[in-house]
């Protein structure tokens, strides 16, 4: 038999006012397990939270109730004052007789009887509460960072600051990604090798970062601060450890194939390094051009090796780490430039891709950074560059905005200006997207200093004619039509998601939308959040951001990690759903359903030694919302600190009839 | 009140609220906080999430006799949880379709969204649903006759 | 071996009977005769030999799928068009593996409603002599010396009649036969209740409660309700009061009607066997029609869709909340 | 392989040529057509601008009458392919629209036959390794331009069998046939089509640009398979003269024509001798025909 | 002593029935026959059995026993007095009319259930010998004639023009004295006996009381007969015989109803117990229904808990038929 003790506070006349706190106080008292009733002015003030104590030690009470304000408000000020006295903090029950009461009502008869009936609920739930502890996770305090590109980087050296190991894998050979294909950055004109290669750097020599090149995720298993996952370390052919990045190999390669890095605009040897700055310093072998590989013999690279790095037979490694956090930052793909074959993308040569023109115009890049006509090499003087190429076209279902491409291409415009002064520009625009810190500045200039003609239209075709590309299109500020004959088009294709992305996301198990971009726990409040805790976003992987945009969100999602490994263990709420196996039908309705993938199915051995399937709850991942539990038919799961019996036992205080 | 619903004297309706406790509760709050009146028949139970709410409550309430039953959680898209009221959505529907092809009157049963910061809706959701409640009269339905009014 | 077709019962046995020997099968569901007139009785075979009883008449009303809640292992079975539905639910329901059973199809030429018969002969069914199907889909009664031609529509269950899968939807193997041709999808006709007055639905709707003895028979045989323990027996919070009281009543059956909503596929096996004659199907039709309109859900019917209460749409129906 | 053969008007008027050439091809190719009995104007350059309904109503016939034969519909005509197909596609999607003219036609049933364009049919389907197969003649890198139009090309969702922008299907026939199919541009631009009487000089303009750019990639000849872009680029070549003083003489082929020749058909089975540009200098001279 | 009347009196004769007390008669309501209170309803012309067993007015479904009522401090309480008013049931099927009595050694034990056996004093039993015999029935097995009965107080047997009516109790004699039957003989009602049609008996009762011992023990045995059971309760709730019951309470906070309900011994909860269940699994159970039925009622009150009347039979969802189970072990 419960020993209740309930406590109505009168917030000064704000209850009072309108409750008759003295006869609620005496009714209440009437109640079946109530030994003691008190009311008193301010609850909540040091003297009111002493008569809860003196009471709970008095009558060893082991349940209360405070019938005051919102818990909202107070929940956790009581539950400490129980707590004090060593009761359980969820043994105390709140009645909200102040704002869902006092406060809205005006009769003092109605009021009275409303509060006496908010309390009877409260004591008739707080019977059956039990006692709930928090539960502790352990937390494995090492971060798993996927992506090199500039937000993985960010990400990996912030955390790593703090003093948590990170492992950060990254597909390609090196380390960069996209930022180490740019060469200068907007809007400031400096040019990104110089600010990207320390922060490679950095990341390479820092002790409590393990970067691994040439690897991908394989799986994930486990949950928010134990997650194991495995990593495939991909055959490099190269011993990392007894290689000088010496580049002998590089010089010697008989084969040339077309660079990813310079996306064709370059050539490569079979065994290459993507570029100069690259981290590791370490080259790699491509197994599908290698004559060795494919006609068995050549093997002129190990031949030339000073320091015998070069291993044909080395193999695919799967490597297994346990860490308890997860930072997403594989960055985007560009759409294909072929999409739109009236722009001929693709079939003429000098149509390319804006990326391609950031190679061409890199002192590092294929051409040294001269602009050539990939067609015949010539210098082109008339330039016509086109944005939306991809982006904001329902026919193409992409309807958003890319962002970038309005900086770039008037970056491009004025980048095209400063190297050939005397070379036309064209650039055709829906709109001009340009708000950032001097980025309507930057295209101003553009415009007005650099001479670029900005034309508000779009183009419809392109004509290749006499190595000449007629550019057709619409200029709906003057309502005509426009050709421009131009030795060369760039088009500023769409920031897409990248193409594995779905099966990123489904391995992870995190919500991506309808372009398969990566979704955040909530678009304003949570932006480096999932719904899936433990693991965080980062960059371009959950919509087109630019670098100072990845960089901010890559801190943002460090921050969250090293929250998360502040502490030794996971402290999670005891709210959360307990599942009953014995009533379970595994329908596994729960299982679809949680927004959390908080339960999961598992193989149980029973004590007479048969193996059988059952549900889990995963506490530490459940956030207590109770879908499963109202969801759940046979009612094998329940929510602790909102039992089915509790919530029944507040609807039959008010019951009247049967 | 409970004598008075049964000796049919001056009879008030009751009804009773499951409020999600981020969204709706918090609004109520603020209903309390800005001094907005509604009438006293409203009783309000909290819950962490509309999606906790099971139609069982819901026929439970009706069956031991209130007169009415108001669920109020988050607006669609601003789930503490992400996406409870979606679930809940759905089954709410198809309850109310059901009470309602069964004869009893679907406004007995109401739900709404009622964000944290939407105290003055609060209000005006509960004048409504009381009102409703109101017209419709006293809960008899499950009654047992013999056991009707002593 | 899958999707072949079976020319004739005998060949069905012998298959059976080696799947048996070869233990493809722990267990057989099956028909066989009845023993009171105008029924069959299922048969469960736990060995070969128990096949010599195998046999199919003009009575297949028994939907075998609900017996898979109790009979475990590798198990084949027959099923008509609507029971292969019951099937798709319950492999979506995580119930049955589609691996552990092997599906025979059964040409299904519509069921008899000898209810409907007895009804429109003003008799009960135990007054009728002899039913048979006569040659235009239709059936000839006798009856007090009496002998009427019906046609298909005043002899067939409405299930049938409105029926959009004669065919099995998912087996192993396939039974030759003539089969109710499909009609377009459409749910049974329209449903008068429906346009009733709140007033007269709650009479109408009381009247059949009323009735209900609560002998679980529709919860027993429904393949939908196979939770280990259904929540009328749960008493810690007791939902429903184990006393028959209208109330009561009507919350078991609004309940058990939300718990199977989206498996339920209308297979009417709870109306048949209800001994108070409570129109469950109304019901089952009611639900059915809403999940079309409200989430274009069917029942039974793939295997890949979501079942409506599992998922959910942003731009669901939102019209009805404040 | 048997089609429910639709040849709309020109077929049976200014593209006879194309007709005969079609009959005597299928001949070799062992294709089988069945015209469809009575069947209406497809609607096209009248129907659609005018009444959309309409504009499904009239294929709606058609599209019936062929599912009655239990065929795939067969359409030589760019045009008419465009209208039937879109109405097809219509009728399919739209399931109120399908009512009301079936209720008008008193049809039944949903439409499941599919419309094809003959190109497609042959030259994807029948595909160009089968009729290597049959050749007999070669086109002696006879240059040419392929010029597709834009009527099997957009909609593209719903007409288009190949790049909207630079199809290939007909350049790969005409290099297989032996012939140097050149690549350009205005594949898919627009000829002025159906506006030959009503917009004559916007068709002349647009025309004239077509010739003058095969001309200067260096085609012989062009290759079509629509009978309104062989009707303009082929007839209008004298007016085009006189107005823009060009002279250009490029005989416009059907693909069905050259096929023909490269199975060796000659002028009776393919009417050549129908073309307003002749084509027989340009045969004899790279002895492809004889006279 | 046997009296007879034509048709048109005896509808008069059913009204005149009204002063004496409630009269119910078979009707069919909703497509199933049951026994309705007499109103504008007519005098069936022809039907079998009704499909709720007579027991439901004697011992109905949902029997209200006691009520309270808290005051703080005080918990008023009272009790339900068994209704009092007179009853005549006309139409009973001799098996209906047997189940009464088998059932009264267990309402009138050593614990007299007052509902019960006020509702056999307050009724007036008139059977009336059955027409036809029912599907699945197996009455003359269980030595119930469908042509005579002495469980009523008056019997009727049908005739084309009426019927003969045989008097067995002094109450029944006193609703004959009134003027609408005309005297009649042994002859009229031998002559009103009807022609059942025949069928081999399918076991002898004896036997299987022997051999039930003995098969008790044969667990094989039963999973197979039991194999099909559904767990439902409809060939309990149908019986005119069985007569388990659960008692619950409905409550509000301030007051309750105690209330008498049927229970099944075919539901697995039937026996369930804190720590375990000794009818877990459904042979089980199985056994238990026929066990007690012919056994263990036959050992406390030396009759078989069986009228034969076929509803278990004919309803049961799944054809799980008695019969053949007592013929088995026959």
């Amino acid at each position: 038999m419960a020993r209740i003790g309930v406590f109505v506070c009168h917030c000064g006349t704000n209850i009072a006012g309108t409750v008759d706190v003295k006869y609620v106080a005496e009714e209440v008292a009437k109640e079946k397990g109530v030994l003691i009733s008190r009311d008193y002015k301010y609850m909540c003030s040091a003297p009111g939270q002493n008569i809860i104590k003196d009471y709970i030690r008095l009558y060893k009470l082991d349940r209360v109730v405070v019938a005051s304000c919102s818990p909202l408000l107070h929940e956790r000020t009581f539950q400490n004052t129980v707590k004090e006295e060593g009761l359980n903090p969820y043994l105390m029950e709140m009645a909200n007789i102040r704002e869902q009461c006092s406060w809205v009502h005006k009769d003092r008869v109605e009021a009275t009887q409303k509060a006496i009936e908010l309390i009877k609920m409260a004591i008739a739930k707080v019977r059956m509460n039990e006692p709930l502890y928090p539960k502790r996770l352990s937390i494995k305090r090492q971060a798993l960072v996927i992506g090199g590109g500039i937000s993985g980087i960010q990400a990996a050296l912030d955390i790593a600051m703090v003093g948590h190991p990170v492992i950060l894998v990254e597909r390609s050979p090196s380390i960069g990604g996209r930022m180490a294909q740019f060469d200068k950055t907007f809007p400031t004109l400096d040019c990104a090798a110089c600010i990207l290669t320390p922060k490679m750097v950095d990341v390479r020599s820092h002790p409590l970062i393990r970067i691994l090149t040439y690897a991908e995720v394989e799986s994930v298993q486990g949950y928010v601060g134990n997650f194991e996952v495995k990593i495939r370390q991909k055959a490099r052919s190269v011993d990392m450890s007894k290689c000088t990045g010496c580049g002998e190999c590089l010089q010697k390669c008989p084969v040339r194939v077309e660079s990813e890095f310079d996306l064709g605009l370059g050539k490569r040897g079979a065994i290459y390094i993507p570029f100069p700055q690259a981290v590791p310093n370490v080259p790699v072998i491509d197994r599908e051009h290698c004559r060795y590989f494919t006609q068995g013999k050549c093997k002129v690279c190990q031949r030339v090796c000073p320091g015998e790095a070069i291993d044909y037979e080395q193999e695919d490694q799967i490597i297994t780490e346990k860490v308890g956090a997860i930072v997403v930052a594989t960055g985007f793909d560009l759409s294909e430039p072929t999409e739109y074959s009236e722009y001929g993308g693709g079939r003429y040569k000098d149509v390319i891709s804006g990326l391609q023109f950031e190679r061409m115009i890199n002192a590092a890049g294929p051409t040294e950074g001269h602009l050539k006509r990939p067609s015949d090499g010539r210098e082109p003087k008339t330039i016509v560059f086109i944005q939306c190429v991809g982006s904001r076209d329902e026919s193409l279902g992409r309807p958003y905005c890319s962002k970038m491409c309005c900086m770039y291409t008037a970056k491009h415009a004025i980048l095209t200006k400063e190297h050939n002064p005397d070379a036309q520009v064209y650039v055709f625009y829906i709109d001009i997207r340009a708000a950032g810190k001097n980025y309507e500045e930057f295209v101003r200039r553009a415009i007005e200093q650099y001479g670029a003609v900005y034309l508000r239209g779009r183009v419809s075709r392109i004509l290749e004619k006499d190595g000449k590309l007629i550019v057709r299109g619409a200029d709906t500020l003057v309502h005509g039509q426009v050709e421009i004959e131009a030795d060369m088009v760039v088009l500023a294709t769409a920031l897409v998601a990248r193409k594995d992305a779905v099966h990123l996301a489904q391995m992870l198990g995190i919500p991506y939308d309808q372009n398969h971009f990566f979704t955040e726990l909530h678009p304003k409040l949570a932006p480096v959040e999932n719904v899936t805790s433990g693991i965080y976003l980062t960059g371009a992987c959950q919509a087109p951001k630019d670098i100072p945009d990845s960089v901010a969100s890559a801190s943002g999602a460090s921050v969250k990690v090293c929250a998360l490994f502040a502490t030794e263990e996971l402290i999670a709420d005891p709210i959360t759903a307990q599942l009953n196996p014995a009533l379970c039908s595994l329908c596994k309705v729960c299982q679809e359903i949680c927004p959390f993938g908080a339960i999961k199915e598992e193989e149980v051995t029973k004590p007479d030694g048969q193996v059988v399937k059952q549900m889990r709850v995963i506490e530490g991942v459940c956030h207590g919302c109770g879908l499963c539990v109202s969801s759940c038919r046979p009612g094998a799961l329940t929510l602790q600190g909102f039992t089915d019996q509790q919530i029944v036992a507040e609807i039959n205080t008010l019951a009247s009839s049967f | 009140m409970t004598e008075n619903a049964q000796k049919g004297k001056t009879w008030e309706p009751r009804v009773l609220a499951f409020l999600c406790r981020w969204c709706s509760y918090a609004g109520a709050d603020l209903t309390g906080s800005s001094r907005l009146n509604y009438p006293a028949n409203v009783r309000i139970l909290r819950v962490p999430c509309s999606g906790r709410v099971d139609p069982l409550f819901i026929l439970k309430a009706l069956r031991s006799g209130l007169d009415g039953v108001l669920v109020s959680g988050c607006h669609p898209g601003d789930c503490h949880y992400t996406a409870g009221n979606y679930h809940a959505r759905r089954k709410f529907i198809i309850l109310s379709r059901l009470l309602e092809y069964v004869g009893l009157d679907p406004r007995r049963v109401q739900f709404s969204w009622v964000s944290a910061a939407e105290g003055d809706k609060f209000a005006q959701v509960v004048r409504e649903v009381v009102a409703d409640v109101k017209e419709l009269g006293p809960n008899e339905l499950f009654r047992i006759p013999e056991f009707a009014p002593e | 071996m899958a999707n072949q077709v079976i020319e004739n019962l005998s060949d069905l046995i012998s298959l059976l009977t080696e799947l048996f020997r070869n233990g493809r099968l722990t267990s057989f569901l099956g028909y066989q005769k009845g023993t009171v007139k105008f029924k069959s009785s299922p048969l469960i075979a736990s060995r070969a030999e128990d096949l010599a009883a195998l046999n199919l008449d003009d009575f297949l009303h028994y939907n075998l799928t609900f017996y898979l809640k109790e009979i475990k292992g590798k198990v084949g079975l027959l099923v008509k068009g609507c029971d292969s539905r019951s099937l798709i639910s319950l492999i979506k329901e995580g119930q049955v593996q589609k691996e552990d059973l092997y599906i025979i199809g059964i040409p299904c030429p519509g069921q008899i409603d000898v209810k409907k018969i007895a009804f429109s002969m003003g008799c009960d069914p135990e007054d009728l002599e002899d039913i048979t199907r006569s040659e235009e889909d239709g059936v000839i009664v006798r009856f007090r010396q009496q002998v009427q031609r019906l046609t298909k529509e005043q002899a067939l269950l409405d299930k049938c009649l409105a029926c959009f899968y004669p065919q099995p939807l998912l087996y192993d193997v396939l039974l030759q036969g003539d089969y109710l041709p499909p009609v377009p999808p459409k749910l049974r006709g329209e449903d008068e209740t429906a346009r009733k007055s709140a007033a007269e639905k709650w009479a109408y709707w009381s009247a059949q409660f009323a009735r209900c003895l609560r002998c679980y028979a529709c919860r027993n045989i429904c393949p939908a309700c196979f939770c280990p323990r259904c929540v009328v027996e749960e008493n810690m919070p007791e939902w429903i009061s184990p006393v028959p009281t209208l109330g009561d009543n009507f919350v078991f059956h609004l309940m058990r009607l939300m718990h199977v909503a989206g498996t339920c596929t209308s297979c009417g096996e709870c109306e048949r066997v209800c001994p108070v004659e409570i129109p469950l199907m109304k019901l089952n039709e009611k639900m059915a029609a809403d999940l079309k309109e409200l989430f274009a859900f069917e029942p039974g019917v793939d295997l890949e869709k979501p079942l409506p209460f599992r998922t959910y749409r942003q731009e669901d129906p939102n019209e009805f909340i404040k | 392989m048997k089609f429910a053969y639709y040849p709309g008007c020109s077929l049976h008027s200014t593209a006879s040529d194309y007709a005969q050439s079609i009959t005597a091809v299928f001949n070799c190719l062992h294709i089988e057509l069945e015209e469809i009995k009575d069947w209406t104007c497809c609607g096209a350059s009248s129907a659609h601008v005018l009444n959309p309904f309409l504009s499904t109503l009239m294929p709606a016939k058609d599209i019936w009458q062929a599912q009655r034969m239990g065929l795939d519909i067969l359409a030589p005509c760019a045009a008419c392919y465009n209208r039937l197909r879109l109405a097809a596609y219509k009728l399919k999607e739209k399931e109120k629209l399908r009512r009301r003219v079936a209720q008008i036609l008193k049809v039944d049933g949903l439409i499941k036959v599919k419309v094809r364009h003959i190109s497609d049919v042959v030259i994807n389907e029948y595909g160009l390794e089968r009729i290597s197969r049959h050749l007999v003649k070669d086109l002696k890198g006879l240059p040419v331009v392929c010029y597709y139009g834009c009527l099997s090309a957009r909609p593209q969702k719903i007409v288009a069998f190949d790049d909207p922008v630079d199809p290939q299907y007909l350049d790969r026939l005409v290099n297989t046939l032996g012939g140097k199919s050149l690549a350009w541009p205005l594949k898919t631009e627009c000829c002025g089509g159906s506006f030959s009487i009503s917009k004559k000089e916007m068709v002349l303009k647009l025309t004239y640009e077509l010739l003058s750019w095969a001309k200067d990639q260096g085609a012989e000849a062009v290759v079509v398979d629509c009978p309104l872009c062989q009707f303009n680029l082929d007839s209008r070549q004298g007016e085009i003269e006189r107005i823009y003083g060009r002279t250009f003489s490029l005989p416009i082929f059907y693909f069905t024509q050259l096929l023909g020749l490269g199975l060796g058909l000659g002028n009776k089975e393919l009417g050549l001798e129908k073309m307003n540009v002749s084509p027989f200098p340009l045969l004899e001279e790279r002895n492809i025909l004889k006279r | 002593m046997f009296f007879k009347i034509n048709q048109g009196k005896f509808k008069e004769w059913l009204l005149a029935l009204k002063n004496q007390g409630e009269v119910y008669i078979p009707t069919k309501e909703n497509n199933l026959w049951v026994y309705a209170l007499l109103e504008r309803q007519e005098w069936p012309a022809y039907f079998l059995n009704t499909r709720i067993p007579v027991k439901n007015l004697f011992f109905p479904n949902r029997q209200a026993l006691l009520s309270w009522k808290y005051e703080p401090g005080s918990m008023g309480m009272n009790s339900f007095v068994p209704e009092g008013k007179k009853r005549l049931i006309v139409g009973l099927r001799p098996c209906d009319s047997r189940s009464l009595q088998l059932l009264k050694p267990v309402f009138a034990g050593e614990y007299a259930d007052i509902f019960y056996l006020k509702n056999l004093d307050r009724t007036i039993l008139i059977g009336l010998a059955c027409s036809q015999i029912c599907p699945g029935s197996f009455c003359r097995e269980m030595q119930v004639d469908p042509q005579d009965s002495a469980d009523n107080d008056i019997f009727l047997r049908a005739t084309p023009e009426g019927f003969v009516a045989k008097v067995i109790t002094e109450r029944g004699k006193g609703l004959l004295a009134q003027g609408f039957f005309a005297e009649a003989g042994e002859n009229d009602w031998a002559a009103a006996a009807q022609e059942m049609p025949g069928r081999d008996a399918l076991f002898d009762l004896e036997i299987v009381k022997a051999n039930l011992n003995s098969f008790f023990a044969q667990e094989e045995f039963w999973q197979k007969v039991s194999a099909k059971c559904l767990n439902c309760g409809i060939c309990t709730y149908l019986c005119p015989t069985c007569h388990c019951f659960d008692i619950c309470d409905l409550r509000t906070p301030e007051k309750g109803v105690r209330f008498r309900c049927y229970d099944s011994c075919a539901f697995p909860n039937f026996t369930k117990m804190a720590v375990h269940n000794p009818r877990a699994e459904k042979w089980r159970r199985y056994r238990q229904r026929v066990s007690h039925k012919f056994n263990f009622f036959f050992q406390n009150f030396q009759a078989i808990a069986c009228v034969g009347c076929g509803r278990c039979v004919n309803f049961c969802p799944v054809n799980l038929d008695l019969r053949e189970i007592l013929t088995a072990i026959h």
